[in-house]
């Protein structure tokens, strides 16, 4: 087995210097009831070779989105991965570290995370973000945490308009902290303001919306933000990420909390996972912010660098004080979203927004030319997801449209049965035009 | 400073960038689009992003430097304890970049995923076998994540049999952080169990404890085993029926299970729920700090509260499961970390079920090879037969030459090897935790014992060398008061 | 563009620094007359995701051997690539580095050409190996132009069983130095023994054979090089790098010189190349080795290190009088070779030769049960590939395979218009038992 | 040393390796093949190999330490004259990995790889656009190899006149040493022309040689252009007459080309014949020294010598053609390093017709603006405007302080920087020979120029310093003489 070093000659002298004569005397502690007396019912183990040709097989029972045009959103959207991303991110520096417990051995990664936090910063307008967490969701249910530890409300506000499994994480992650949560319905496509201030005139801890929310229609952050302070209620805005190239961040409208999933940023889409959770707010919540946060200071030398820093907020310290239980966070995940904005730049950034967001609404031109067809919430801005009405079921159109090897978008009437009838399109800088003249074309068939 | 080692935003130059964006792709006829009018200009953003703007050969450079500044498992020895720094088998790397598998969507057509869910499935099955707890979640993001999944499963538990009320967990005095923050995140109360001197569960302090958490209060007892002293339990399945006699579950941080594989299930031995981390124990790689997966393990009775979605089969099909109407929902959006399991996924069919077991033969052998080596020059906490790691204490260095564990930790540094874990578990004085893992081979294990002999000898006659330690690496010492007190957690403009 | 790096004021600074107007100025010693007055006749650039997007719609247009069984050699034969060498060698510090001429700056490069001249010494079982030459074409030519000025005779033998392409290339180096070349015929598939002591009556300075030959036949490698040698000629043997591992090594039986092409050990066959040329020879030759040298010396402080050496062979310093023009070699591909070697060890490489030994004996035994399917040279040795003769035209029979999915083999009518009716079937270790029964299928429906 | 910093074979341990072989799979039936009979006795291997037995982990840090004792373009600024050490973009690699470009194989049928085909046709239509010169081969396997393979070219067209005594090659004493070596190889007597005061050809120099030379005597002229001191040769129209007038053909060295691209074309100033290095001009990576490819183009009249295959495009479909009388015929197997093709394909195709123009310019204007500033410090050989490339004498450094060129090379080392090419052109003493390329920043240029002043400085001040460095490599200055004297070439087992 290549992967276990020891070779049987070794193996011997070890137990001689150990003073043991097997292996199995190693063991001893082991109480004879608690073995295992038999192999493990597991397959036997692969030369690499076949082993590379299996995983090939296994990988060629599913389609690949890129397979053909696919307008597959609703919360994975894709978008071009420069190569340089897999190769630095590959090195395997990067990949077979551990988090930066000494600094010394880790300036590489820690400079990585300062940067990152930076950029996120730059990106969402907010003063601060830490280095990452898991995903969108368990951030939206950190961020939650977080407001409920500074505002001591117990109840917090969210909108219908989220995304269906970030309320869910949402409502499982308080469900056990006697924390009520509060869901506000939707106007048009939009979170409902004048609802949204009812919900919260009792109080709440935070407001938590979605910008573009879940039917791609990007939200009056600046409305809901003030709501929620007006109730003193902290608001928390989960981002597209890529979204913020062209549309204004929530640090310019006083957002106090920002979160998003950070697979739009260099990661593939995985099947769900690993991307990486954003998460930024404000410098005086420092104390209250959980995960890793990397500061900049200086050696005895007097020399630049970079130290895990305010780690009393955290589990290895302060246990169960902590401001989370995180331990291992998506790094890996945030290092290829750190070269994804490093690569696109200040104007690449904003190129590629501009390109979602003008492709996405030329396909919607396109589209609603078809019978049939039209915006589900016409007029109202988006980015580069669109709710369409279809003259016929989704999921009958998918299956249509699947025939035509296109992968179609999410079907509505997931989300909300009585929308059974529409999907939600997305529409990104690597969707083609003959993509979207394929998608017109079948529709026409309809 | 080497100008390439500032800041990328200091390297930053209008203008440039390191990829050429795409210019938009419109279909036929939309050429016409009047863009500016696209979003109502409240909306449009108006601020610069102040993104770094610097060309590809100058980014290829930034991250490829600072890599370099990294200690690595694929550059040095790594014995990080409780951390299982084993080797990541490339293939894994190979295999889970096949469009097959990196391109896939949650929300494709569950055909045209087929050979995704049945690597999740068959993953699940192994991992079952493996630990001897018949269900299987992958969908925890990391360890502690599947410490919150799985208390969550056990406190939903007690709510639908109507015994909300036992909200203690009882957790050892030699636990990882993340087990009592777990607790608090979930709305239990932890209560802490002291080890005897074996560095054990004390059993009477167990009994204890139970007691005084009152005929209904126990929820559940959190264990480690082996421990993170690197202990085996011996008296485990006594614990489990205490706490399973008193109401209780038991539940098993799996974060050292590398040592058991093949030889020993915590199913077998009373645990009805627990954890496992697939960067660990699973080679999947640590990546500077994940992305991990922390799957959790339960016996039937606490299946039905596992959080959605299940991947199951119909026949020869596979499809996501989500009206589940126990499950706790979700912590997470999505399956999990499916990227992290294909690397899993192939990480066990290449060993299989022999190779499986000669992981946690070869982890235990090469611990207690190490701990028998540097035993002859620092005292072993508890100085008997370890399992994967085991832990020593500098209590003496430091009190007779005013040399502490993090001092010899910087000195490895200059010897060219990652120090292990220091200050963990935080019942032993000046803790050194080291866990060689079964990928390292003798010659390694013997040159990191002559490094470390060499500074424990260095360290009585010459203690300033090491409180002076590291001058090797990029750079020495970092002020971190400083960096707390003057807080510099961003670049900004100047 | 991001490849260059300059911004406009940035330009503008340059310029001015250097005392000039614009750029146009900088080209001032160029006359009017030697500049190009337009555009080049090239295409627009290309973003990188439209370029990727081209790239792969070219590679679509080609047919990999891997999309179905493969039985072509004859050259280039596929064998199994451990992951490891494309990580490893693909670390961009070996990718992007050059000649190390500066041996502090390059120990990483000089130890591996160290390691990798021991590593072709053992294989070989000569004394010493240069670290890489082009190809094993090119290789032969050089070591034929090594026996000329080491043996002093204006003539070369060569086997006809020898590659074609390899024999092209000799004659094309000879052709201009007036030098004889002689080729000497088959008989049974092997090196004519008689013919070839008859070739070598009147003297030459070498004798060169390959083994196994084109025909997939171990020669009698021992007899050949005895008969040189009692001609006074050297030994050159051509090798399939690979077939080491079963086969005795020429420096068993005293050969002088072995070249080969390095494609078996780890590099893909790319449609030919790049890979590298093995060249391994006798150490009292060192002095007239083409190529570089990499020696173990050490540093002032007395630490082992590595060095390019005998470079007064090399042309940059003896110019017109250099042992070869050869400059820039194949290193990387020698990095790759050596990374194969390293991966597959002792064992290893051992236990893949018998493989590709034993796969290729049943492939032979399962056709040879096709009617009208047999050995064209029956009994004789063979390591990896088999002459076979078909019951039809090897041309026709390879359009009928191709129809079924298959690579068919070499037709060898190309090496000789007599052998029309036989084709050169390559089995190796990643052949599988399924590809030869889909070939032995495809040939019982001729 | 570092354990893991000994050669491979001192970390073999008998019985270990990095990669399980594949069992032997065999069809169905022949199980029973008696496998010890199928060689005869005499041609089985009987000796070991001794190849080095590490396990997959041993072996990944091996190679991963390994390549972090190189300087590499990816990690620093590397200016080596005459190598254009330019940038290598990470799509080129990327796109070579396709299978449907590394999986294939040379005698497939040509309907299999008419993409592969349609490459290589249209890498030679670039290649003959940016030269002018209408024919291209992208058969020979690196610089030198183009240079032997153009001259065979020309002693064959000669041949085929009948005036196959023309053996006279005059090459300029600038001339980069593969060029006398290639002459040699080729039958041919190279001829030594001086460089006159400017650096460039010597017109009187030249016309004596031609003379002497006699009628029919001249082959051709092997000329680099920009030349090694990276110099345009101004009357290269004028010399390309003489040689022409003399019957002779005019070959160009084309390793300097990056500094013309788009801007003057080799074909249209009297360039009869010359080669490429993709490996140099179009960032198919240098590789610790290749694989490079070194095409070479001619004129029409020189078009029927090419050496085969050629890649020919029959209405729609590409197909090799061999049937060539007048070729040379091979210089090595197969069309050529097609993977390097690819790669320098890909890079035309990401600059385009601009791009390619922006490259000449800017490596012209980089050379210029360190020129500049490292004039400030040190004698430029040749202080006017250069293209490319630019050469600077230590001559005064060396005479009055004894500090030569490799000191101050070893010194740059000590400073990050790969130092440029020493000793050559062989017509300036003390020579460094710094050529930026376009892919470098200004900042990168500012700061190797602060790098070289300071040491300048030092050498002034404090030449013992320079005398000992490097001092931050991995090994310092190594005893060259003892690696002759008493050469250790291989591992021995000891
Ligand atoms: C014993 C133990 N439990 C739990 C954890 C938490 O796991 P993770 O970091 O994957 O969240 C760790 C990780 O460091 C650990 O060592
Ligand atoms: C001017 C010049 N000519 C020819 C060559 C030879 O090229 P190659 O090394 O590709 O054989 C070089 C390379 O160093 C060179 O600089």
């Amino acid at each position: 087995m290549p992967y276990i070093q020891n070779t049987e000659n070794e193996q011997r002298e070890m137990l001689r210097a150990i003073g043991v004569e097997s292996i199995k005397d190693l063991f001893e502690p082991l109480p004879a009831s608690t073995r295992l007396g038999r192999d493990l019912d597991i397959p036997v183990g692969m030369d690499e070779a076949s082993l590379r040709r299996h995983m090939i097989e296994l990988a060629k029972k599913n389609r690949p989105l890129g397979d053909g045009p696919s307008f597959l959103g609703a919360g994975r959207t894709r978008h071009y991965v420069p190569v340089i991303v897999d190769h630095l991110a590959g090195r395997s520096e990067f990949v077979t570290a551990y988090t930066p417990y000494q600094p010394e051995a880790s300036q590489g990664s820690l400079q990585v995370f300062f940067e990152f936090q930076t950029m996120i910063a730059q990106i969402t307008g907010m003063e601060i973000a830490n280095s990452s967490v898991y995903d969108g969701a368990s951030a939206l249910a950190e961020a939650a945490l977080m407001a409920l530890s500074l505002q001591k409300v117990d109840r917090i506000v969210v909108s219908k308009a989220s995304h269906p499994e970030d309320r869910d994480t949402l409502r499982t992650y308080l469900r056990n902290l006697d924390v009520e949560l509060v869901e506000v319905p939707l106007k048009e496509g939009r979170t409902d303001l004048d609802a949204t201030r009812k919900a919260l005139e009792v109080g709440a801890s935070a407001l938590c919306f979605q910008s573009p929310n879940f039917l791609g229609i990007l939200e009056d952050g600046a409305a809901l933000t003030e709501i929620a302070h007006e109730a003193k209620a902290l608001s928390i805005v989960s981002v597209h990420p890529l979204s913020l190239g062209v549309v204004a961040p929530p640090g310019d409208y006083d957002a106090d909390i920002v979160v998003g999933d950070g697979q739009p940023l260099g990661c593939p889409p995985y099947l769900g996972g690993p991307a990486f959770g954003i998460f930024a707010t404000r410098e005086k919540f420092i104390r209250r912010l959980p995960g890793r946060i990397v500061g900049q200071t200086v050696d005895g030398q007097g020399r630049q660098g970079y130290v895990l820093t305010f780690q009393t907020r955290e589990q290895h310290i302060r246990r169960d004080k902590a401001t989370s239980n995180i331990c291992t966070n998506n790094a890996l995940m945030a290092l290829r979203g750190a070269i994804y904005l490093a690569a696109m730049g200040e104007r690449g950034f904003a190129a590629v927004a501009e390109s979602c967001l003008v492709q996405a609404h030329a396909a919607a031109r396109a589209i609603t030319q078809v019978e049939g067809c039209s915006l589900l919430y016409d007029g109202q801005p988006f980015f580069c997801e669109l709710a369409v009405q279809l003259p016929k079921k989704a999921k009958e159109v998918n299956r249509h449209l699947a025939k035509k090897g296109i992968q179609g978008g999410y079907d509505l009437g997931r989300f909300d049965p009585a929308l059974d009838h529409a999907m939600l399109l997305a529409v990104t800088e690597v969707t083609s035009g003959d993509d979207v003249d394929r998608l017109v074309a079948a529709l026409r068939e309809l | 400073m080497h100008p390439d080692d500032r800041l990328l935003f200091e390297k930053s130059r209008p203008g440039m960038n390191a990829i050429e964006a795409p210019r938009p792709e419109l279909p036929k006829g939309a050429e016409s689009l009047d863009t500016a009018s696209l979003l109502p200009a409240e909306l449009r953003r108006q601020s610069a992003t102040d993104l770094p703007a610097v060309g590809q050969l100058d980014l290829v450079r930034h991250y490829t430097r600072l890599s370099r500044k990294n200690f690595a498992i694929s550059t040095t020895f790594y014995p990080l304890g409780s951390c299982t720094m084993k080797f990541n088998p490339l293939i894994n790397e190979t295999v889970v970049a096949e469009p097959g598998f990196a391109d896939l969507h949650p929300y494709q057509n569950e055909d045209d995923i087929q050979g995704a869910l049945g690597l999740v499935f068959e993953l699940e099955r192994y991992l079952a076998e493996i630990s001897g707890l018949p269900h299987i979640s992958l969908h925890p993001a990391a360890g502690a994540h599947g410490e919150l999944t799985a208390l969550m499963v056990i406190r939903e538990h007690f709510r639908k049999i109507g015994e909300d009320d036992r909200r203690t967990v009882l957790i050892p005095d030699s636990a990882h952080g993340t087990n009592p923050a777990s607790c608090t995140l979930c709305g239990f109360k932890t209560v802490e169990l002291k080890s005897n001197e074996d560095g054990l569960v004390d059993i009477d302090d167990l009994k204890k404890k139970i007691e005084a958490a009152g005929p209904k209060g126990i929820a559940a007892l959190m264990i480690t085993n082996p421990n993170t002293l690197g202990l085996f339990e011996r008296r485990i399945q006594e614990i489990a029926e205490l706490i399973h006699s008193a109401g209780g579950k038991v539940y098993m941080d799996g974060a050292n299970l590398n040592a058991l594989m093949g030889i020993s299930r915590p199913g077998d031995f009373g645990v009805d729920i627990m954890h496992f981390n697939l960067h660990k124990t699973f080679s999947t790689p640590h990546g500077t700090g994940g992305p991990g997966a922390g799957p959790i393990g339960v016996t039937d009775e606490l299946e039905p509260y596992l959080p959605i979605p299940r991947v199951v089969k119909d026949g020869e099909r596979f499809r996501f499961e989500e009206n589940r109407p126990s499950s706790i929902g979700r912590t997470r959006a999505f399956v999990g970390n499916f990227g992290v399991m294909v690397r899993a996924y192939t990480y066990i069919r290449a060993l299989g079920r022999a190779g499986i077991r000669r992981v946690g033969e070869n982890a235990v052998l090469n611990a207690n090879y190490l701990r028998v080596l540097l035993g002859k020059h620092m005292a072993v906490a508890h100085p008997r037969l370890c399992m994967h790691e085991f832990v020593l204490t500098a209590r003496r260095l430091a009190k007779e030459h005013g040399v502490k564990a993090t001092d010899l930790a910087k000195r490895l540094l200059d010897s060219g090897f990652h120090p292990p874990t220091i200050y963990f578990p935080l019942i032993v004085p000046e803790a050194l935790m080291i866990e060689p893992t079964e990928t390292e081979s003798k010659s390694t294990l013997d040159a990191f014992a002559q490094a470390f002999g060499q500074i424990i000898e260095e360290a009585q006659k010459n203690p300033e060398k090491l409180h002076q330690a590291p001058t090797t690496t990029p750079v020495q010492r970092m002020d971190e008061v400083r960096a707390v007190k003057q807080p510099v957690l961003r670049w900004r403009r100047g």
